[in-house]
């Protein structure tokens, strides 16, 4: 067969915003294995997590990563209250909520974007970014920064939202929502990003439940699952709206799934502006004096799936272990499945289809590709390729 | 409810095993090592809970292994706990049965030096090519060697 | 069962410039630990602070960290506390000691040391006699008071003083 | 000899096509920055660019052929250059070309493809290698297409393959871009073109987000300084081909030069809007569209210039 | 006057007495051939300067000599002058080719019996003496191959079989016009294809032209052979020798034995358009670097057919040009493989790469022939094919259906040049840029004796390109048929053109002057900082598989593979069919056979009376 | 010499080089690509190979893992070339700085000529960095 193409991919790659480092084995175009290492973005987190105290922790978790900001925290959050079972204020539930139904517009922007940067897409990258700004502006109104906001505390939020400045972010909003509603018409209605798009990259549901994966890479194969839904945390339970899922599996069906979300995040936050404009006093903190010994175990959906936090304090006031499972980490395995058989454009379409950011999957994490592409590779070419040898020798044989 | 079924059942079938609820909607079975791989199967397999993550410490009674389920349809996480003694670090791999736990037993092995028998790919992968051997950051002090 | 340690807050002064050494600690799963810090600072409000009426350390706390118990005694919230010292630097006793009133809690797993056959790590490190084993009781005269089962602390209470005055 | 040399150093080569064209490739970067509703860049920037690659430090390759790796841009830059005084000389109606031309021009335009991929295999790198293979493969597609939309213009001229004279009869009975089978073309030489300046949709060899600017990707300095020269030509040459085939040239007299512009500029500003409102396609995409959908429209053009629609 | 013997006689004798040197003193051998080579290069050029006509070779045996009339005009002194030139080159090349190499036995003498016969095959006026020379060259075909590796005999087989065929074939066409005309002369001979004798004589020529020449269905010995010749055969034979004789009898049948009628066109010109594209859609896909030079060996033979074909004294001289063009090209970069096997012992492209430095000689040479065959200007291919296209679109002005297709003819050759172009960036890249494989670090540029040749191939394509308006057309080119095919006005004259691109390459260095050129530096590919870039590559056999995926292409590339294309074994399954049904007739008694081989003959010998 | 000077301030061509960052910084660089910001005004732009770079934007720690690969590509890197620490990361550790896999900030791994802190520092802060750089 000669030489096998080896086509690196990283781990310096304008593809990526992070360092990460594939090897695709290709033959031609075609991908047929492909090897990965990462490590390159790790940074010990749940190490430093340990020597910091529950409230500081905060502040760590959200620089796992700055795209997922608020749900690290949410999730944190959440785990660390199951340990003494504090109730948090109502307002703050409103609050928490918003903010992570915002991080989940601006992170599916984010991710319109950069699909469409990968595409070569620039128009849809500028425009999916310039949408993005209104949103971030909304954080800034909220939270004086527009990434990592510093707004969960232990036991609820630290800033709270005046009527005043709801009613601005609802215009700010309703400007949004009109441009989001124009991205996504013309992401979706584009022929020429469906025939890039469709039947790429496909995942099914077994393959979803092999690898555990989550979010919206779930979602897109059918498999409806959302943590806001199936174990409502902060005002989910409290608000209306609907979990969007999509069959196909493709990384069209990502998008879609994507795209329809931000319409429902936007639905959510109407509806907590609405609450907060409507009882605009309340707590937003419970006073948690002492986090008691125990176990806590949170989960939070970010934007790209589910957060899963487990906390055990020995109740000192810092975590003895912090063990940190983002959704990437889950999803990032099955490019496995999904990249392999499709070209190199594909690849890179299909590694963004799951909106891949390995800060947070390598804050612990390095890891290898196991399966080599023997099995892989064999089963599809060499036993073709070695029963097409057989009957050239049986001819030959034959025609002596 | 379904999950009073569910830990009845698990009590029924592998009697060893401990279960508590530590808080809201949380479960933890403690199950003695040997039991581990048909527990994983029942529950991954029969019950078809989704694998969220293996967490591993290294507690004052030995280095405890936290196995994370989650039962999307009733919003429990089911949490299987295994302990193994200090001075034999070693468990059945999980991966055979579960395809996604592949990394994080990797992970394990390289941040606390858990040996996991029959890993489909048990090579040792540290941070850096210069970090050195046998060192395990998540170790505690006293029980480095 | 009676096995108890008893330490002497005055003995962890190292030097006359004021250094403290609390000794070092098994207890490892936070970094840093200094077990015998939790344990001082317990002992220190307990029998040293002296209770003032309108507690100047409460009303600094920026965080509302500090809150008196039923027995008047000063409690601090350490989940609460950022560590900013306010307080020390505020109290007109010198009661509280900046290297105890740290944003991380230190804990002291007592029991399990005392269990174990080795020697406890806190007493062969700190300063001579500043920690001891022993089986004894609590001791007024010789200014030793009970902390819960397993401490005794020696220390001149300053109700003491003010009666010696 | 020193009226050729005039041509090809000066007017209409590689001067005056250096500058216009860099000019075009920053009205280009305008018109993208405005559809994505940004300022853009300063109008003396490819200059700036190109001074700047100019003064940087060139890095060759360890590997693979170093001489070959400087030399390909030169030969790029000689094609290129050559291609505009072909083309420009007969579009801009200075001196009529000669008989058989248009076929001459097929050739040389693909001289700078063909060195970027001499160029980009010369470099050693693996991605560059991945470029080169879209690229060529690019070429493959495309160039039948293009091939078929110019003998379409031959037959509509009365079987003339001489650039200037099918201008000048296109000024006798009309630009070929009024015709039915002159729109046809019209849009395969589009596509031809924006596949020849490495543009979206057709940018695969380039592919910043896949294979880290393919091609380009080991050169540095002043070998990227002539790189990007040549594209500046290839950027002014291309658009007034097609003026030439499809709108009957260019004049440079009078008032007629405020429409020649015009007519330069709403060429680009088509390759323009169709590289910011499409994502980039696959190659193997590419090539079927190509072969399939722009042979077909060629074909059809060629069917009905036949018939004289 | 020319000592035509020596031409053609004495290269077969010192061939024949060549044998009777001991294999062992092959150098001796090799010196005694380049002599021999230089001498009738000598003779060659006496016969470019005599005058056009008839000769009578001097002869002391009266019968042959009516036989051996020679026609010397311009197509036969153009022929000869590049036959000599090529026996010289090659002979040069196989000394060092050769040398420290186990290979094809008596090669040499082979070799000089080759010149001579070529010599005959080209000059003769006899038809007879046509077939005789013709068919020697059959046989040294053969055993130019033989025993180079184990698999060249089956190679060589072939293709002694398929030349075999056509020659008897020709047998039978030649026999046909004597029926026809009365005359072995070809100067006294011009049939028109109508009729179906006439046809059938046509028909009969025409094959064994391409057979020789290697067109489209008659390709596929050339292929097999170069892929298991020596080098220095492949280069001489089947790439050049072969090209220009096969080529030289075309052109006789189009331009002087038939005039053409329109089907007559079109056949050659569906041949030509099919060899084009479907030997270059072959080359494509090859991993072994002599296979595909083979295969292009091949398609630019359609250029030729397609040249020839169009009738005009511009097609005829673009095909004629082609032709003298590809000879240089082919059979330098059959040289350079024949380099480049020489000193790594690889065949395969994948195993190569990263040569240029080593070999910087080898890969400047294979750089000019690669483009020129590409046809980019301004080397020579370019200028040939542009002739082509050029007669191609004048021939579109032409009445019959064959004229109307002539967008069709024209795309396909232009799309077969692209096509050629693609592969061979494919085999420059796979062979000579890129990484090179440690495994070849030590590897030298080849000797004087093997690299002299190629620059002066190399150095031929550049002049015939530059200066082919300006000398080459109105000096080699300006004879009977197609005296006076058009120049090329304008500005596109090579000349100047070529300054231009001297002016440009001066510039292009001058900018790197401007440039801080000298402040470069080297590193290793850049591939995203991580430092593996050993292991990365992109493996050159690669490059079109996208090309091969698209559902209809692969399907032909499966059949092609599986032979249902190759004429041999067609005719081989055709004949092994055959012999199942006369396997009744078979008794096993020899008189038996003989019965039938002389009723064969008997019909043959029927239909030629 | 003052031409080629002002050119090069003009047409900066940035490489994005994450050594372990926490993608805010990241996505705020991309985000002075966007309109809002719109830094090719500027004359910069982002380029796909670190060949064609004359700035390189390092964010991130710089993890054990990721040190000689920075090193790598800087030296891949045609000179003049300006190094840019943006944030907090790499100019000091920032909150990571405490864990076991920093190797140190990015000063002690290769010269940087301009510090951008801040966590995630504001386009603005970059662009003012940036320009405060030029006009020195
Ligand atoms: S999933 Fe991605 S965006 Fe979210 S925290 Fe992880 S790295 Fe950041
Ligand atoms: S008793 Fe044990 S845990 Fe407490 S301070 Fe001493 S060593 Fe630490
Ligand atoms: S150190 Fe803690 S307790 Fe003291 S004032 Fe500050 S926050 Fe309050
Ligand atoms: S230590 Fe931190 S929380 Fe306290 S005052 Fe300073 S900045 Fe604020
Ligand atoms: S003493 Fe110094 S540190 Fe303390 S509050 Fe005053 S200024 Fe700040
Ligand atoms: S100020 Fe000092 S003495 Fe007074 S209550 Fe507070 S700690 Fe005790
Ligand atoms: S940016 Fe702010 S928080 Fe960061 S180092 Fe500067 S002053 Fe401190
Ligand atoms: S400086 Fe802050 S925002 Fe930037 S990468 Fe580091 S942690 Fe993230």
């Amino acid at each position: 067969m000669g030489k096998k193409t080896i086509i690196p991919i990283g781990p310096y790659h304008p593809l990526l915003e992070e360092p990460e480092f594939f090897k695709l084995y290709c033959d031609g175009e075609t991908v047929v294995d492909m090897v990965w290492e990462t490590g390159y973005n790790h940074r010990g987190i749940e190490k430093i997590c340990e020597s910091k105290t529950f409230e500081q922790v905060f502040y760590v978790v959200e620089r796992i990563c700055g795209i997922c900001s608020t749900s690290h925290p949410f999730a944190y959050a959440n785990a660390v209250e199951s340990i003494p079972g504090i109730e948090i204020p109502l307002r703050a539930k409103y609050i928490r909520t918003l903010i992570g139904e915002l991080e989940r517009i601006h992170s599916h922007l984010l991710w319109v974007g950069l699909a469409g940067h990968f595409l070569g897409y620039n128009t849809v990258f500028m425009w999916a970014w310039k949408y993005r700004e209104p949103v971030l502006d909304m954080f800034e109104m909220i939270t004086g920064n527009r990434n990592s906001y510093a707004m969960f505390t232990i036991g609820g939020v630290r800033r709270d939202i005046d009527s005043e400045r709801a009613g601005k972010l609802f215009k700010v909003l309703d400007e949004a929502e009109k441009k989001i509603n124009l991205l996504i018409g013309a992401v979706m209605d584009d022929p020429v990003i469906h025939a890039r798009l469709k039947g790429v990259g496909t995942l099914t549901a077994k393959d979803i439940h092999d690898f555990g994966a989550v979010g919206p890479t779930a979602r897109a194969s059918g498999v409806d699952i959302d943590v806001r839904r199936d174990d409502p945390y902060a005002a989910y339970d409290l608000v209306n709206w609907k979990v969007i899922t999509a069959q196909a599996g493709d990384v069209f069906a990502k998008a879609e799934v994507r795209l329809l979300e931000m319409l429902e995040s936007i639905k959510i936050i109407r509806q907590c502006l609405d609450f907060l404009q409507k009882n605009p006093e309340g707590e937003i903190k419970a006073k948690v004096r002492e986090i008691p010994a125990g176990i806590g175990i949170g989960h939070a959906e970010a934007p790209r799936g589910e957060v899963f936090h487990f906390v055990k304090s020995d109740g000192g006031n810092s975590p003895i272990r912090h063990k940190i499972r983002a959704p990437s980490y889950t999803c990032i395995p099955t490019f496995r499945r999904s990249c392999i058989g499709g070209t190199i454009s594909d690849a890179a379409i299909a590694t963004a289809a799951v909106d891949p950011c390995y800060c947070c999957t390598e804050r612990m994490s390095q890891a290898y590709d196991f399966r080599t592409g023997k099995k892989l590779y064999n089963a599809a070419d060499l036993i073709r390729l070695s029963q097409q040898k057989t009957e050239e020798i049986k001819k030959q044989l034959h025609k002596r | 409810m379904k999950i009073e079924k569910f830990i009845e059942e698990v009590k029924q079938k592998y009697p060893e095993s401990d279960i508590e609820v530590i808080n809201q909607k949380r479960l933890m079975i403690k199950i003695p090592r040997g039991l581990l791989l048909k527990v994983t199967d029942y529950i991954f397999n029969v019950r078809e809970l989704r694998y969220i993550i293996v967490s591993a410490m290294d507690s004052q009674d030995g280095y405890e292994i936290i196995y994370h389920y989650s039962d999307d349809a009733s919003g429990w996480i089911i949490n299987l706990n295994v302990l193994l003694p200090h001075n034999l670090p070693e468990v059945e791999s999980i991966t055979p049965v579960v395809y996604g736990a592949e990394w994080i037993e990797r992970e394990i092995m390289d941040l606390l030096g858990i040996t996991f028998l029959n890993h489909p790919k048990p090579e040792r992968f540290l941070m850096a090519e210069s970090w050195p051997e046998g060192e395990y950051p998540f170790r505690r002090k006293e029980n480095k060697e | 069962m009676s096995k108890k340690i008893l330490i002497d807050l005055a003995k962890f002064r190292v030097s006359q410039k004021g250094d403290f050494n609390y000794g070092e600690c098994i207890y490892d799963f936070h970094p840093d630990n200094v077990g015998m810090k939790a344990v001082i600072e317990r002992a220190m409000l307990r029998f040293t602070c002296r209770r003032c009426e309108d507690a100047p350390c409460i009303a600094i706390c920026p965080e509302d960290a500090l809150e008196r118990d039923e027995e008047g005694i000063i409690d601090r919230a350490t989940n609460l506390c950022v560590g900013c010292q306010s307080c020390v630097a505020v109290c007109p006793f010198g009661t509280l000691m900046n290297e105890i009133i740290t944003a991380k809690k230190s804990i002291c797993d007592l029991e399990s040391c005392l269990k174990s056959e080795s020697p406890l790590r806190c007493i062969e490190t700190a300063p001579a006699g500043a920690i001891i084993v022993t089986e004894m009781e609590a001791d007024h005269e010789q200014n030793i008071f009970q902390l819960d089962d397993h401490i005794l602390v020696k220390e001149v209470r300053w109700e003491d003083l003010i009666k010696d005055e | 000899m020193t009226k050729e040399i005039f041509y090809f150093l000066v007017f209409p080569g590689l001067l005056f096509a250096g500058v216009l064209g860099g000019f075009l490739s920053w009205f280009d970067r305008k018109i993208t920055a405005r559809v994505q509703f940004r300022q853009g860049p300063p109008l003396f920037q490819p200059l700036y660019d190109f001074v700047k690659l100019l003064a940087k430090e060139t890095i060759l390759p360890k590997y693979g052929s170093p001489l070959t790796f400087l030399l390909s841009p030169v030969f790029a830059l000689a094609g290129a250059t050559l291609a505009a005084v072909f083309i420009l000389l007969p579009v801009l109606g200075i001196e009529s070309g000669f008989s058989g031309d248009l076929l001459v021009i097929i050739y040389v335009l693909n001289i700078p493809s063909v060195t970027y991929i001499i160029g980009g295999l010369a470099s050693g790198n693996p991605l560059a290698a991945v470029g080169s293979s879209r690229e060529i493969k690019l070429i493959l597609s495309y160039e039948l297409p293009f091939l078929l939309v110019l003998t379409s213009i031959i037959i509509k001229s009365g079987m003339t393959i001489n650039l200037r004279e099918i201008i000048d009869v296109q000024i006798a009975q009309g630009a070929n871009i009024g015709s039915l089978s002159g729109i046809f073309g019209f849009i395969t030489i589009l596509m031809c073109v924006q596949a020849k300046l490495g543009l979206v949709p057709f940018d695969m060899a380039e592919a910043e987000g896949e294979i880290c600017d393919g091609i380009m990707i080991e050169s540095s300095g002043s070998v990227l300084a002539i790189y990007k020269l040549v594209k500046y030509i290839m950027f002014l040459t291309l658009p007034a081909l097609i003026c030439g085939l499809f709108f009957s040239g260019l004049e440079l007299s009078g008032i007629n030069i405020l429409w020649s512009i015009l007519k330069v500029l709403l060429v680009v500003l088509l390759i323009t809007l169709i590289r910011n409102t499409n994502p980039r396609v696959r190659i193997k995409q590419a090539m079927r569209f190509f072969w399939v959908w722009m042979n077909l429209f060629a074909v059809i053009s060629i069917i009905l210039s036949i018939i004289g629609v | 006057m020319v000592n035509f013997q020596m031409m053609i006689f004495f290269p077969m004798l010192a061939g024949i007495i060549l044998f009777l040197i001991p294999e062992t003193l092959k150098a001796v051998k090799g010196i005694i051939t380049i002599l021999i080579s230089v001498y009738i290069l000598y003779l060659a050029f006496s016969v470019f300067s005599a005058a056009s006509g008839l000769y009578q070779m001097q002869c002391t045996i009266p019968y042959i000599s009516s036989y051996l009339i020679l026609n010397v005009d311009g197509l036969s002194k153009l022929i000869v002058i590049f036959l000599s030139l090529f026996s010289f080159l090659f002979a040069l090349y196989s000394y060092g080719y050769l040398k420290g190499k186990q290979s094809v036995e008596c090669y040499y003498s082979y070799y000089v019996i080759t010149i001579g016969a070529a010599m005959g095959a080209a000059l003769a006026e006899n038809l007879l003496f046509f077939i005789f020379c013709w068919g020697i060259l059959g046989l040294t075909l053969y055993k130019l191959i033989k025993g180079h590796n184990e698999e060249s005999s089956s190679a060589a087989k072939k293709a002694f079989i398929l030349i075999g065929g056509s020659d008897s074939i020709l047998i039978l066409g030649i026999g046909l016009i004597f029926k026809l005309t009365g005359t072995y002369n070809i100067s006294a001979i011009n049939i028109s294809t109508s009729g179906a004798l006439a046809n059938a004589a046509f028909l009969c020529l025409l094959i064994a032209a391409l057979t020789k020449a290697g067109a489209i269905p008659f390709h596929t010995w050339v292929p097999d052979y170069v892929e298991h010749a020596p080098a220095s055969s492949s280069a001489f034979l089947p790439a050049s020798l072969d090209k220009l004789l096969g080529i030289y009898l075309l052109a006789r049948i189009c331009i002087q034995l038939f005039s053409l009628t329109a089907w007559a066109t079109m056949l050659l010109m569906i041949i030509g358009s099919l060899t084009i594209i479907c030997a270059v859609m072959m080359a494509l896909v090859q991993h072994n670097y002599k296979k595909l030079l083979g295969y292009h060996a091949v398609s630019q033979v359609g250029y030729m057919v397609t040249g020839l074909a169009l009738g005009t004294p511009l097609g005829i001289a673009a095909g004629l040009f082609h032709l003298i063009n590809h000879a240089l090209y082919k059979g330098g970069l059959f040289l350079s493989a024949g380099s480049i096997e020489k000193q790594t012992g690889e065949e395969e492209i994948d195993n190569l790469g990263g040569l240029s430095k080593l070999m910087p000689l080898t890969f400047f040479s294979m750089l000019v022939f690669a483009l020129s065959i590409s046809g980019i200007p301004p080397f020579n291919g370019f200028y040939s094919k542009w002739m082509i296209y050029r007669g191609i679109i004048d021939f579109g002005s032409g009445p019959d259906l064959v004229n109307k297709l002539w967008i069709l003819w024209l795309g396909l050759a232009v799309f077969g040049s692209v096509l050629t172009l693609a592969s061979f960036i494919k085999l420059i890249s796979g062979v000579f840029l890129g990484r090179f494989n440690q495994k070849f670090a030590k590897i030298k540029e080849v000797k004087f004796t093997m690299w002299l040749p190629q620059l002066i191939l190399a150095s031929l394509c550049i002049f015939f390109g530059v200066f082919a308006a300006t000398a080459i057309l109105p000096t080699l080119f300006n004879f009977a048929p197609i005296s006076g095919a058009q120049n090329l006005d304008g500005l596109w004259q090579s000349p100047q053109v070529s300054i231009l691109i001297l002016i440009s390459i001066v510039l292009g260095f001058v900018i790197y002057a401007i440039g801080n050129i000298g402040k470069h530096r080297r590193e290793d590919s850049f591939i995203g900082g991580e430092n593996i870039q050993d292991e990365t590559n992109f493996a050159p056999s690669d490059f079109y598989k996208t090309i091969t995926e698209f559902k209809l292409i692969a399907f032909f590339y499966n059949a092609a593979r599986k032979k249902w294309f190759d004429i041999y074994y067609l005719g081989k399954g055709f004949i092994l069919g055959l012999f199942n049904i006369f396997s009744a007739c078979h008794t096993g008694i020899l008189s038996t056979y003989l019965v039938w081989v002389a009723a064969g003959l008997a019909i043959i010998l029927l239909i030629l009376i | 010499m003052g031409f080629k000077e002002s050119c090069f301030k003009k047409s900066l061509w940035v490489y994005h080089l994450s050594a372990g960052s926490c993608n805010n910084c990241d996505i705020e660089i991309l985000d002075c690509l966007t309109p809002r910001y719109d830094i090719e005004r500027f004359g910069m732009k982002l380029v796909g190979s670190v060949r064609h770079a004359d700035v390189l934007l390092v964010t991130g720690i710089v993890t054990k893992k990721t040190k000689p690969r920075v090193i790598e590509v800087y030296e891949q890197a045609p000179k003049p070339i300006v190094v840019i620490a943006i944030g907090a990361c790499p100019c000091t550790g920032g909150i990571f700085a405490s864990g076991y896999n920093f190797a140190g900030p990015l000063d002690k791994v290769i010269p940087v000529d301009l510090y951008i802190p801040g966590c995630p520092p504001k386009p603005e802060a970059m662009l003012a960095g940036i320009m405060k750089l030029l006009n020195k």
